[in-house]
Order: C-alpha cells, then structure tokens, then sequence
C-alpha cells in the first residue's frame, strides 16, 4: 500500500522535476529526459492499474495545508498582476471575487480547527484518469519536442513550453486524485493559469486575448469552486471539503446546491456551451497544446468530475438539467462545426459536441452509462490526440489550416491522409470504442426513456440528429482529404519526421488495439472503473453467444470483428493497393477536357452561433434556479 | 419594312436613341458580303405592330471596325460574336472562337477566301 | 445448430433474392408506365455482362472502395438476418454507404463529388428517423435485438406512425422517387457510382440489390411474431414504393432534408411520445 | 466561406439531347453563374445553301437544319424564296403547310414536356407523354411520308395532296389525342412534386424577357406578347383559322408547360378549322423566274420566331441565305435564367428551354 | 457450357451521342425508350454514362467541335463495345458532306460496326440496328479497340496495369493562312 501511496505521489513529482531538468540540460539531453519521464509515467500509471486493489487515501503532513493556501494567494496575486498586464476588467473583477471568496473561506477555516482529513483520494477513477492522462500526453510531449523545434521563437521559450507542458502533466495527476476540495481548487486554478500561459504562447494580440478569455471564463469556475466550499462548511460542516464526503453523504436538497456549483466548474472546464469559446479560441496556441488540452487533460476534468458526483445527483432534478444541456450542446455543437473551414476549428467543435455526450452520460449516472462514458472518455481522448497531433503535421510539412486546402492530401501524404481518415471514422462508425460510447448512449437513452419520458425523448432527438451532423461534417472533410487525381496510381510515401511518425503509429496502434481488445477492456478495465465510480459492482460478463452483457445491455463481438476487418483494413488497403491488369481512364466530364473547380458543399450555420449561446445560458441559469428551489 | 442608313460613327447612338425594350423587339444582326463592300443590317419589330420591321444599315469596307449595340440591346452579343466569326468582321467586343473550331475555314462567309 | 445453417443461407442467398426484387421491381416500374419491360431475370442477366467487361478504374483506390461497400453491406444485412442489435445494424449500413461515399469523392469527378455529397445530405435526411425508429422500437418491446422483435407481438399496431415515417424515409434509402436525389440519374447521372465500371460497377449494381433486403427486412421487422402481417407490409411497402415513384418527379436535396425534418421526424416522434405516456 | 463547383452539363449528358455544354458555377447546388457553348453543331448550311446547291433545293437542305421543327425552315426558306421569285402560292398548298406546322407544334410541344418530365424525374409522366406524342408522329407519317424529316414545303407549294382518308384519320386520331392531352394537363397542373421542380423555378421576369428579346413560348410564359402567327396572314392566314396568342405571366417552367399545353388546344382547333375549311385546288405553283432581291420572312416554329433572309441575283443559286432560329433569339435568356436555381433544376430548366442548338449553330 | 459471353447479348447498356446531328434521329431514339417501341424488353437502359455502356449510339455528322468529345467518351467506353451509327448524316455525312465544318461519317474517327440508314431513321431500324449490333457484340474480344482519328497509343506500365487516360490525343492545329 504504502508503495502505491509513493508511486502516485512520484506521478505527482516526476512532471514538474524533469521539466526543470529540462530547463537546465542542453537540447539532446533534454529531449531524453522527457522522452524517459513520459515512458516511466506510462510505466508507473500502467503499473498502478495493474497492482491495484482497493480504494485508499494519501495524507500528506498538515503544514501542506499552509502551503497549499499560500500558492492560492499567490495565484490570486499572479492573475492580478495578469489582469493589470493586460488591462483586463474582467480578470481584474472575477479575481477581486476569488479573493473575497477565499478570504471568506479562510475565515471559516479558521473555525474548524481538528480532524485529520486525507488530501488525496486514489481509486480506480484516478488510475483510469492516471493512465488516460500519462500515456496520451506523454505521447504529445514527445511529439512537441520536435513541433516546438520547428516554431519559430527562441530556444528559450521553447524549453519554456516543454517545461510548461510537463508540470501541467503533473497538475493534472493532482486534479484527478485530489479529495480535499481546497487542493481541488488549486489545482484546478493551476490548470486555468497553465490554459493562459499556453494559450498566449505566441504573444501576438490574437493569442492574448483569446487566453485572457480562457482565464475569465474558467475563473468563474473557480468561483463557483469556492462557493460551493463556502455553502458546504458553512451549513454542513468542516468535513463536507472532502469530495468522497459530499459525494456520499445523503444527496439532501441542502448537499444538491454546492454539486450544482461543481457541475457548473466542471461545465465550464468542458466548455460547454455558451463557455465554448475559451475552448475554440486555444486555437491559435501551438497545436500540441490543442491536442493536450482536447484529448487527454484539460476538458476531460469535466466528465471527471460529473463521473465523481454522479452517484449523488443521479436522479435528481440537477442531472435532469445536465442531461438536457448536455444534450443541446451535442447537437449544437456539430451544426456550429459544420460552417467552420479551419481544420483545428472542426475538431474543436466536435470535442465539445462529444464532451457533451460524455457529460449526459455521467450525469444519467446508471452503471452503463458509467461504462459508456468512461469509454468515450479513452477513446475520444486517444482519436482527437492522434487529429491534432496530424492538424500539426499537416501545418508544419504541408502548410496546411484550412480544410479546404487539404484537397488532393492523398496524392501528396497518402500516410496523413489515411491517419486523419482513421481518426475521423474512429469517432462515428463501427466498430471503433468511439463509436461503441456512441451507440451505447443511444441504447441508454432508450432505456432510460420509461423514467425519464419527455425529456429524455428530446434529448434522444438532439443525439439522433446531432450523430448524423457529425457523421456529415467528418465525411465532408474526409471527402477532400482522400481525394485523388488518377493521373498517378502509384503511391509514395511522404517522409516526416521520425518523432511525428513514431507518435502517430503509436496513436494508431493504441485506437486499433482499442477495438480488438475491447471485450477484455470492458472486463477487466472499464467494469471495475465503473464499480468504483458507482461505488457498487457493475455486473460486466461474457455471454455463451459471443457477445458482452454490461448491465442490460449487449454488445455483440462477432459483428464488430467484421467491422473492424472491414473498415480499418479498407481504407488502410484501399489508400496503398494498386490493382494490376486494370486499365485506368479518365473521369466522365461529359467529353469536356476543361479542368472544373472543385470544392465541397458549405454550410452556413455560423449565425446560429449566438442563439446556441444564449440557450446555453439560460440552462445554466436553470441549474443554479432549480437547485437553490 | 422601314430600312434605315446609318453609319459607322453613328449607328451606336441611333439605335441606342430607337431601341425602347418594351416597344421594339431585336431579331438580327446581319451582314452581307458584297464582294467589295461590307452591308450591316440590324432587324427590328415592334410589339404593338408586328408587322411594322426595322432595319438599320449601313456599307463599310471589310477591314472597318464595326461598334458593338449590346450596350443598349442586352442580347445582340450573341448575334455580334456569330457574324464576326463567319464573316471574319472586327466587332466590337466579339467573342473569338464562338462558332469556328481553331480548323474551320476563316470567313466562311465571304466571297473572297482570306 | 440448424437454426444458424438456415439463417447463414438466407445471409448468402440474400443478393439473389435482392437481385430478384429488383427485377421484379424493374417489371413492375414496366407495366405501370404501359410497357412491357424487361425479364424478372434481367439484374442477372446484367451481372453477368459486367463481369464480363474489361476491367477499367479510374485508380485504384476508388475501385477498392466500391468493392468494400459491396462486401460491408453484405456485413449489415447478414448482422440484421442473425438477429442482431438494431442499432449497430443501422450503423453497419451508415459503415457501408460510408464506404460509398469516401469511393465518390475520391475521384477528381463532378458528378461523383456531387452524388457523394448528396449521399451524406440523405443520410443526415434518414438516419435520425431510424434511430428514433429503434428507440420506439425498444420504448415498445424492451430490447434492441433483432431477435427478439421478431419474437414479440406485431409493433405495427403499436407504432403505426413510426410506420408511416419510416415509409416516408425508405424512398431516400432506396434511391426512390420522389427522393432519389443522391443518384438523380438526369442530374448528376447516376452520383457517387458513375465512375464505376465493369466489375466493380458490378459492386455497386449487387450492393444496390442488398439494400433493397436491408430496407424490407426492417420493414418485415414491424409484423413481430406474425410473419404473415410482414409479409403483407413487405408487398403493400413494395407496391407503395413503386407508385410512389412512377407518380412523382425529383425535389431537390433541401426539399428533402426539409420533409424529412419537418414531416418525417416529428411523425415518428409523436409516436415515440405516445408510446412512453401510455 | 463560399464554395465554388463548376458543373459541366454536356457535350454528352443523359439530359441533353443535343451536345451543347453549359458551365453551371454552383455554390451548395446554386446557380451563380452560367456560361454556355453553343456552336456544336455547326456545320455551315447557309454557306452551303449559297455555294453547293440551287434555290429549289435550299428548302429540303434547310429541313435538315433540325429535326425538330424541319417543316417551318422548310417552309420559311420556301415563302423567302417565292417572295424572291414573286410567286403565288395556292390557298391549299398554304393551308397544307399550316396543318403540318401545326402538327408538328403538336409533336414538338409534347416531346418537350416529355422532357421536361423526364428532367424532372418524373419518368413515368416521361412515358405517358411519349406514349401519347406517337399519335402526332404518326399523324405526320401518313400526311407527309416521314415520321421526324418531312420535306413537305417546296418551292411553290407543298409537294404531297392530303388523302380523304387521311384527312379522316386525323379527325379520329385527334380525336383520341385530346383527352389525353387533357389528363396530362391535370398532371402538369396538380401534381405536388412536378410544381415543387416547377413552379418559381428557372422564371423570368416580363422586363428582363423583353431586354434580352426572348421569343416562342420562353416569352410569352412571362406575358410578352410575341407571337408571328398573328403577324403573317399575308403569308399563312392563321387569324382567319382560329389562331389565339397564349399568354401567361409567372414565366417559370411551370408556366411554360402550361403554355405549351395550351398550345396544343390552339393547334387542335387550327387543325379542325383546317380540315373542315380545306379549299380545293392545286398543291404548287411551280414557276421557272428566278430568285431576286432581298426579303425577309418570319414564320412561328414550335420555339417561337423563325426568320430567312434571303438574297437573289437571278442565278440558280441564292446570293446570301441567312437562318434566325428561335432558340437563338433566346440564348442571352437561357444563360441568365439558371442564374439563383438550384442545380438540381438545371436540366429541366434546360428542357424547358426546349432550346435547339441544331437550329441555332446550323 | 456456362458462358459469360452470352450475356451480353441480353444486357446491352446504351449511351447515346449526338455528334452534330440535327435532332431527328435524336429524338428517334428517345421515341425507342417509350412505351410503344419500349427497348427496354431487350434489356437496354440509356445509362448516358459512357463507363457503364456496351452500345454507343451515334447520330449525326462528327462536326468539328464534337469529334474529340465522340473520341474522349469512346474511349472511356469499357471493352467489348460497338457502335452503331444512326442515320445516313452519322454513316457518311449525309447532306451535310462536304460542308465546312462537317468532318464527315462518324467512321472517320473511330472504327463502327453498325451503320442504320435513313434520314432520319425510323425507331424500328434503329432497334434492328442494335440487335444486329448485339449479335458483333457477343463475337469481341476484350482487346483494347482504339480510334482511328485522334488517337495515342495506351501506354502499358511495368505492372501490367494501362494507361487510357491519355488515349484520346490532343488535336494538334495546322494554322491556316
């Protein structure tokens, strides 16, 4: 026990300490170094996993406490100094509001002296979130040592963004196992202030102000962090800042107010709608950024967090409005995607649809919709990381941003063409584990129709209509990508960079093993995750017909071995083959020999963009309406 | 049929001054190769009285470069760009090419092969 | 055992039968237009001229796709035969006409740029009503296996509209009058398969038989446990497709996806609605 | 944001009959811009009319100029001829010609709904159309010989009499062909699909028709009063035999079907008003003069306003022929009009055109 | 014996190309598809794609600017296949030889197995003209067939696999004086 206890706690130091090594050393041994701390946090997570046994708790010494809350204020005093920098008002004021909040905190604090509480809770959430975290970002760690390489800004800096990169790692394995609420704050701060620093990265105007917008808008969820303290010490009592605490104490109407504020934090971080634009505008950072912040970090604190309160607002009227913003921003979301022509813009946008989905999964909180999302969770992390880490490919050797440039890819990078397609239809069709999450949500929506009735049948339209959206927007850029003049059969390979390569086909072999190993995954790694989640056992068995039975549900395994052959294999056979004793002619231009304009259809849906917004608001209004009632 | 002569200089402004689209309907343009000369003919009718047809002419020599009436009559680029390939005439703003291949004969028209 | 022998030769049989609906169709179409029209055997009689062609592509990857959309049909209807999960069936044919699609835009054709971005329009058109379908479907009878729907009591008194959208809908499916827009033979002749020929046009013919099979299987599914009742609805869903196509012309693809959001869908969620407050 | 496709409709396209090439720049399937290339067909008849063959033949050569509406070239290079020899023609042979332009319109207007039909996929209106255009078809066989190429103007007269029992077949067969004519209307005028493909779509305004100096039923669907059958009694005395001008105001397919199709009613009166008034007489007066002069003649073929012009210089041979066709007149109205439709109405805004490159290259 | 070969005879695919023609037998044509003569019976679709066609239907006299579009679709036109020339104008010029932007029969460009006469030629000659096109049909093989006008070799890659996509050759102009 007391190694685990060491092992999370050196997944908590390592980050930090090879980044600062990183600081120091000259660029080749750099480069190791990172590349050994991300395969040594891989190695520990996976190792964690593999010798866990039960949940348990690490204390770390009281005087921590101290510390913690000193870094607080200084985080406080940093976003002040941020807000004066940048002459931000809205900075300014939320953090004049953190720091009245927190004084306010420290007030009470004062008051509950005594009672020794675990900072840090570690069960199967934390590992599976462990190992989410550490493998798939220490994939785009490697991956930026050489895209950072490539930027142009000085080599300081660029040791800077590695170095910001790995702490932010490590803030990340302390969000997912802290339990005290007051760590739970900083940490989540840390995230934000790591957002900012990201997201600014290249100090033009644009970069800025998109990063100040990330810093407001997730300060507000520090707000509602610290509201959400303030209500529970204040009625409830000193131990109530533990999350395993709140979550499993009785889900009163009086506990039901502070999990609304938490879900509105976690809301935020998942950049629901109408907090989507922080998301979007993290754009203009380094791609690499883009790929940590949507795939394995950063946003995924959201179904975290519904995942940790699910077991106390499963029912109530809190997850019924969940359920329903969720739902709305799914659809919404994909048709807002549809009008974008920047390729990182469609992806983000679909990251936000399918947090949606993750998000109404946790907060239906049934042991299958657990599963469901946690499965989104993986695999939706491992395709948009292995998207991203493309869209940088694609900008650095290609030079390409937009879509719609992307024309005729399979000609030029026929390798590229084919992962980005793999990632596309990783997220929509079978028998990918983004589609498994998918289809799943769809059958649980089904189920949960009797309880729920009306609103869930709406929420089912919004998933029904939201999936075929998605699936058009993916084929439409799928469309342009695999485009290919017959004028050259052959194929040739592009060369890329061997760390870009190495990153991709990992990606890639992670997403295939993915499938074929899905059936032991959901025994032995997403079932017990969910017990955890649940805090009861979630019956996952081999059926005598082949097939997987999670709760109620089944998931045949024969049908989804076809699929796999089919659809992988396909397009990986189809890109490459080269039919021999074929005659190849030209296309049918009805006799002309004139070249034509090609292009794909668009869809103008950016003005509903505002509408979305305001209806997104209003749903979180109605959370904190309801749960003050 | 009111047969009208006009000039080279002029023709521009005096259909430019007949036409009204709503009282006259243009039919053609036409050019006639006379062996020496050139004859330009454009065809009107009315609305009101069908029958009641105006033609517009006027003799140049083959080399003259003959004003274009599309800006007053919307539709005469049509016949403009016909009659300048198959006579081989310099139209105003004809469009080469728009009836003969690069192969056809130039000037089918014309009595005199070019 | 014998149970699975059987259904594995419906699953193979099922281009033959597909290809004889066609045919049948191809004459019934005839005879509704006042002509004579060709031999029910006519589809084969077609399969086997193309096999029979010289092999000619455009390049190869598009020729690989079209073959693949053939083979991943054959995968859906076989899944829907065992008696699979609805859902997954569903997808397993959006997994098919997603073949399709990437095979019509890989080509540097117009037409078949077009036809494949029609094809994606009409599944954002059909999809959803589906979906909605099998929910209802499982609102009703408690599960999503195919094996069990057929099992249970007739769906059809229970979930006439949804009946009624899905009837509204299989006309975009099939490629029908008065939503035939994706292949919209005097536009766009023919869309995402005009590149195809010879053997692998032979791909896209059979596959087009194999979706005549998907579409009536699902609607065999609304009889339940009285084959006779789903029989009767296959031929009444047969005769109704034709007529439809034989008295309407083609409305374009907005028209479309409009009937199908504002007509099809809400039918078939009103139905969606009774069933859970009754 | 806006994505640009460039269509090629022809040379070879299933929905064209003829090669003629339209490059549709579309954005999501919108028309915004048309260009077109007409000059397929071009195969230099009038120069051949004017160096290869004598006067006497330039009215079957001209026949051949299209298939389509080979009875009014015909018989407008044959009345331009006679205007330039000065001959009379009989009052029969004018008659005859009129009963087979008329027929011809019959035949001509129900290909092009057929067409439109077939355009808008509606194949099965497409077969009953057709179905019902046979009669008109072999109505012309058995009144000039030939089902499409009728060589029945001459110069001077027509060169065939009509049989009594043919003029009776005509009565019975018109018969038969009038309430069919009468169910396709309805289907043309209620069916809920064809008025979505039809209605509002490919219009034209009456302004912009009368700048762009469109003719044939293109034009009077958007109300412009143009018609050369009420403008020719000198020539073929159409007022006198019930002629009637047909004009609506939408200017769309819609109304262009609805024109054509009451066209047709025109022609079946004109056509009884011809066999029940059919005076005796001869056939054709050939006389020997030759051709001199210059004259123009405008005769109404199925797409509106045909004229020849014709020059003489008292030689075997004319001087100068020169062929307006109708669907010429048209070709600045057909580029503007798919300007805002949708692709998807392309063809059978194209059909509705019922244009005939054929008559327009020549 | 099972043979593919006879097939073909009942499933021929036609494309119809006007080549400059003046409608007559276009029309014709259509008349064909209708019910009254209805090839539809024998198993004819007009598919107007030339990929998926067996018959290729010419009418009329190549003109000048058809003649590479009739070679272009030609050749995009799948071994075995025959063409058949529709009326007199497509077999030989017709009335219009000689004029001057007539190439003349369509037999000038690419090799014809059919030629239906008549101007223009009746709907039940154009169906003798295919099933007399269908019995040459089921006798050729599946050897390339080229142009006899505008045409470049095939060029054979060092797989086996062909390139026809450059079959039909640009037109190279003489200028004229």
């Amino acid at each position: 026990m007391r190694s685990l206890q060491l092992l999370v706690l050196s997944l908590f130091a390592l980050p930090p300490v090879a980044g600062l090594l990183l600081l120091i050393l000259p660029k080749v041994l750099g480069r190791i170094v990172t590349i050994l701390s991300v395969v040594a946090l891989s190695a520990i997570s996976v190792y964690l996993f593999a010798s866990f046994d039960k949940p348990f708790q690490i204390l770390i010494p009281e005087y921590s406490d101290k510390v913690v809350m000193i870094a607080d204020v200084l985080l406080l005093v940093y976003f002040a100094f941020i807000a004066i920098k940048r002459k931000s008002v809205l900075v300014g004021l939320l953090t004049i509001g953190q720091a009245i909040a927190l004084g306010y905190l420290i007030k009470l604090l004062g008051h509950h002296e005594g009672g020794i509480h675990a900072q840090f809770y570690i069960d199967r959430l934390s590992l599976f979130m462990f190992l989410l975290i550490n493998i798939v970002s220490g994939i785009i760690a490697t991956y930026s040592l050489q895209y950072i390489d490539e930027e142009d800004c000085s080599p300081y800096r660029k040791k800077f963004f590695m170095f910001t990169m790995l702490w932010f790692i490590g803030v990340m394995n302390l969000v997912v196992s802290a339990d005290n609420l007051e760590y739970f704050f900083l940490f989540f701060e840390l995230t934000t202030l790591a957002s900012y620093i990201f997201i600014s990265f290249r100090k033009d105007n644009e970069s800025v102000n998109n990063a100040l917008r990330a810093l407001w808008m997730n300060q507000i969820g520090g707000i509602a962090i610290l509201g959400a303290m303030i209500y529970s010490l204040s009625t409830i009592g000193y131990g109530t800042l533990s999350f395993q605490t709140l979550v499993k104490a009785a889900p009163t109407v009086g506990l039901l107010f502070p999990l609304a504020l938490l879900a509105v934090a976690a809301l935020i971080k998942g950049a629901q709608m109408p907090f989507s634009s922080w998301l979007l505008g993290a754009m203009v950072a380094p791609t690499p950024v883009s790929a940590l912040l949507h795939s394995s970090t950063m946003v995924k604190i959201a179904p975290f967090i519904i995942l940790r309160l699910a077991p106390a607002i499963k029912g109530t009227s809190l997850s019924l409005v969940i359920i329903a913003l969720t739902g709305f921003v799914f659809l919404a979301a994909a048709i807002s995607a549809l009008a974008q022509d920047n390729f990182k813009r469609i992806l983000a946008f679909s990251t936000v649809s399918l947090l949606g989905l993750m998000i109404l999964m946790a907060a239906i909180g049934t042991d299958t919709a657990i599963v469901t999302c946690l499965i989104l969770i993986l695999f939706h992390g491992i395709s948009k990381c292995m998207l991203f880490l493309n869209a940088g490919v694609l900008e650095k050797k290609f030079h390409l941003k937009s879509a719609l440039d992307m024309d005729r890819l399979a000609e030029s990078g026929p390798f590229t063409a084919f992962v980005v397609c793999i990632g596309f239809i990783s997220l929509m069709l079978p028998p990918f584990g983004a589609f498994v999450g998918k289809w799943f949500s769809i059958e649980i929506l089904g189920s949960t129709l009797r309880q729920t009735r009306g609103l869930t049948a709406i929420v089912m339209l919004a998933i029904a209509c939201g999936g075929a959206v998605l699936s058009l927007l993916y084929f439409k850029v799928m469309g342009l990508l695999i485009s290919r003049s017959g004028e050259k059969d052959k194929v040739t390979f592009e060369t890329t960079h061997p760390l870009y390569n190495v990153n991709l086909i990992l990606l890639l072999a992670l997403i295939l093993a993915g499938v074929v190993s899905l059936p032991f995954l959901l025994t032995g790694y997403f079932g017990p995750v969910a017990s955890d989640v649940l805090g009861s056992a979630v019956a996952v068995d081999v059926q005598s017909n082949y097939s997987i039975s999670i709760g109620t549900m089944n998931l045949p395994v024969i049908p989804m071995i076809l699929a796999f052959l089919i659809l992988p294999v396909s397009l990986f056979i189809s890109l490459f083959i080269r039919f021999r004793k074929v005659d190849r002619v030209k296309e049918y231009t009805c006799g002309e020999k004139i070249d034509y304009k090609f292009n794909s259809f668009y869809f103008d849906t950016e003005f509903l963009l505002p509408y979305f917004k305001a209806v997104g608001l209003v749903f979180f209004a109605l959370i904190i309406i309801l749960t003050v009632i | 049929m009111n047969k009208i002569e006009t000039t080279l200089e002029k023709v521009s402004s005096d259909i430019g001054s007949f036409y009204k689209y709503d009282q006259h309907h243009f039919i053609v343009m036409n050019a006639n190769d006379l062996g020496d000369k050139i004859e330009v003919q454009w065809f009107f009718h009315d609305y009101a009285d069908a029958k009641n047809i105006t033609m517009f002419w006027l003799q140049c020599a083959d080399t003259d470069r003959i004003p274009s009436i599309n800006g007053s009559v919307a539709s005469a680029w049509v016949a403009e760009s016909e009659i300048a390939d198959l006579l081989g005439l310099d139209i105003e703003n004809a469009i080469a090419g728009f009836v003969l291949e690069h192969d056809s004969p130039i000037a089918p028209l014309r009595k005199k092969k070019k | 055992m014998q149970s699975i022998i059987i259904l594995s030769v419906l699953a193979l049989l099922a281009p033959l039968v597909g290809g004889l609906v066609y045919g049948i169709e191809r004459k019934v179409k005839a005879r509704m237009q006042n002509r004579i029209g060709p031999n029910i055997l006519q589809p084969f009689y077609d399969f086997f001229k193309l096999a029979d062609k010289r092999l000619v592509m455009v390049h190869s990857t598009h020729a690989f796709l079209g073959v693949m959309h053939f083979i991943s049909i054959w995968v859906a209807v076989a899944v829907l035969i065992f008696g699979g999960d609805l859902i997954l069936v569903i997808f397993l044919h959006l997994l098919s006409t997603a073949l399709l699609i990437m095979g019509g835009f890989s080509t540097r054709s117009i037409f078949s740029h077009l036809g494949a971005n029609r094809t994606a329009i009409s599944i954002l058109a059909y999809e959803p009503v589906l979906i909605i379908m099998a929910v209802s479907i499982y609102a009703v009878n408690g599960s999503f296996q195919i094996s069990s729907i057929i099992n249970s009591d007739p769906l059809l008194y229970k979930m006439p509209l949804t009946f009624i959208a899905l009837l509204l809908i299989l006309p975009i499916k099939l490629k029908k009058s008065p939503f035939d827009v994706a292949e919209a033979h005097q536009e766009i002749a023919g869309g995402a398969e005009i590149e195809y020929s010879g053997i692998f046009f032979e791909a896209i013919y059979t596959a087009k038989w194999l979706d005549y099979i998907f579409v009536y299987a699902l609607v065999f599914l609304f009889g339940g446990s009285n084959y006779l009742l789903g029989a009767g609805l296959v031929v009444g869903t047969f005769i109704y497709i034709n007529a439809l196509d034989n008295s309407t012309a083609r409305v374009d693809y907005r028209q479309m996806l409009k009937f199908s959001y504002f007509v099809a869908l809400p039918v078939a969620f009103i139905n969606l609605l009774i069933t859970l407050f009754n | 944001m806006k994505q640009q496709f460039e269509i090629p409709v022809g040379a070879q396209h299933i929905s064209l009959l003829e090669p003629l090439h339209f490059k549709l720049t579309t954005e999501n399937e919108t028309i915004v811009d048309a260009d077109a290339n007409l000059y397929y067909v071009h195969r230099g008849i009038e120069n051949a009319c004017v160096t290869k063959f004598k006067y006497r033949q330039v009215p079957l050569v001209v026949g051949r100029v299209c298939g389509l509406c080979s009875v009014s070239h015909g018989t407008a290079a044959a009345q331009v001829i006679e205007k330039l020899t000065k001959v009379e023609i009989p009052l029969r042979a004018k008659y005859l010609r009129m009963l087979v332009i008329e027929l011809d319109r019959i035949h001509s207007h129900l290909l092009c709904l057929a067409h439109v039909a077939e355009n808008s996929g509606f194949e099965a209106l497409f077969m009953q159309t057709m179905r019902d255009r046979e009669y008109s078809m072999e109505l012309l066989e058995s009144v000039c010989g030939n089902r499409v190429q009728y060589d029945y103007s001459i110069v001077g007269g027509v060169n065939r009499d009509l049989r009594p029992d043919v003029a009776a077949d005509i009565k019975t067969k018109l018969a038969l062909l009038k309430p069919r004519v009468q169910a396709l209307h309805e289907v043309f005028e209620t069916n809920w699909s064809l008025s979505l493909k039809n209605k509002g779509v490919g219009a034209i305004s009456k302004e912009l028709a009368m700048k762009l100096n469109a003719v044939g039923p293109l034009a009077r669907a958007a109300g412009v009063p143009i018609d050369v059958r009420n403008e020719t009694e000198d020539l073929l005395p159409w007022k006198e035999l019930g002629f009637e001008m047909i004009l609506d105001t939408a200017g769309d397919v819609y109304a262009r079907n609805m024109v054509r199709i009451k066209e047709l009613y025109v022609a079946f009166r004109i056509i009884d008003n011809i066999l029940n008034g059919l005076p005796e007489g001869d056939i054709a007066n050939i006389s020997k003069a030759l051709p001199e002069g210059e004259a123009i003649v405008r005769v109404e073929a199925p797409r509106g306003e045909l004229m020849h012009y014709a020059r003489g210089n008292k030689t075997n041979v004319l001087e100068r022929l020169k062929i307006k066709a109708p669907t010429f007149s048209n070709v600045g109205a057909m580029v503007e009009i798919f300007k805002g439709n949708q692709y998807a109405s392309a063809p059978a805004i194209i059909a509705s055109y019922d244009p005939c490159l054929s008559c327009t290259a020549r | 014996m099972f043979e593919l070969k006879k097939f073909r005879k009942k499933s021929p695919w036609i494309l119809h190309f006007n080549a400059g023609g003046c409608n007559g037998c276009d029309i014709e044509i259509l008349a064909c598809l209708a019910p009254k003569y209805d090839i539809e019976r024998f198993g004819m679709i007009n598919t107007g794609n030339p990929k998926q066609s067996d018959i290729l239907l010419i009418t009329g006299p190549v003109t000048k600017r058809t003649r590479e579009r009739l070679v272009e679709v030609y050749n995009q036109m799948p071994e075995p296949k025959v063409v058949v020339c529709c009326g007199s104008c497509a077999s030989t010029g017709g009335i219009f030889r000689g004029m001057y932007n007539i190439e003349g029969g369509v037999d000038q460009f690419i090799p014809v197995d059919v030629y239906v006469a008549g101007c223009a030629c009746r709907p039940e000659q154009i169906i003798d003209g295919v099933v007399v096109a269908l019995g040459i049909l089921e006798e050729k093989t599946k050897e390339i067939e080229k142009t006899i006008k505008l045409a470049n070799k095939p060029v054979v890659e060092e797989d086996g696999q062909v390139n026809r996509r450059n079959m039909p050759a640009e037109l190279t102009y003489e200028t004229t004086v």
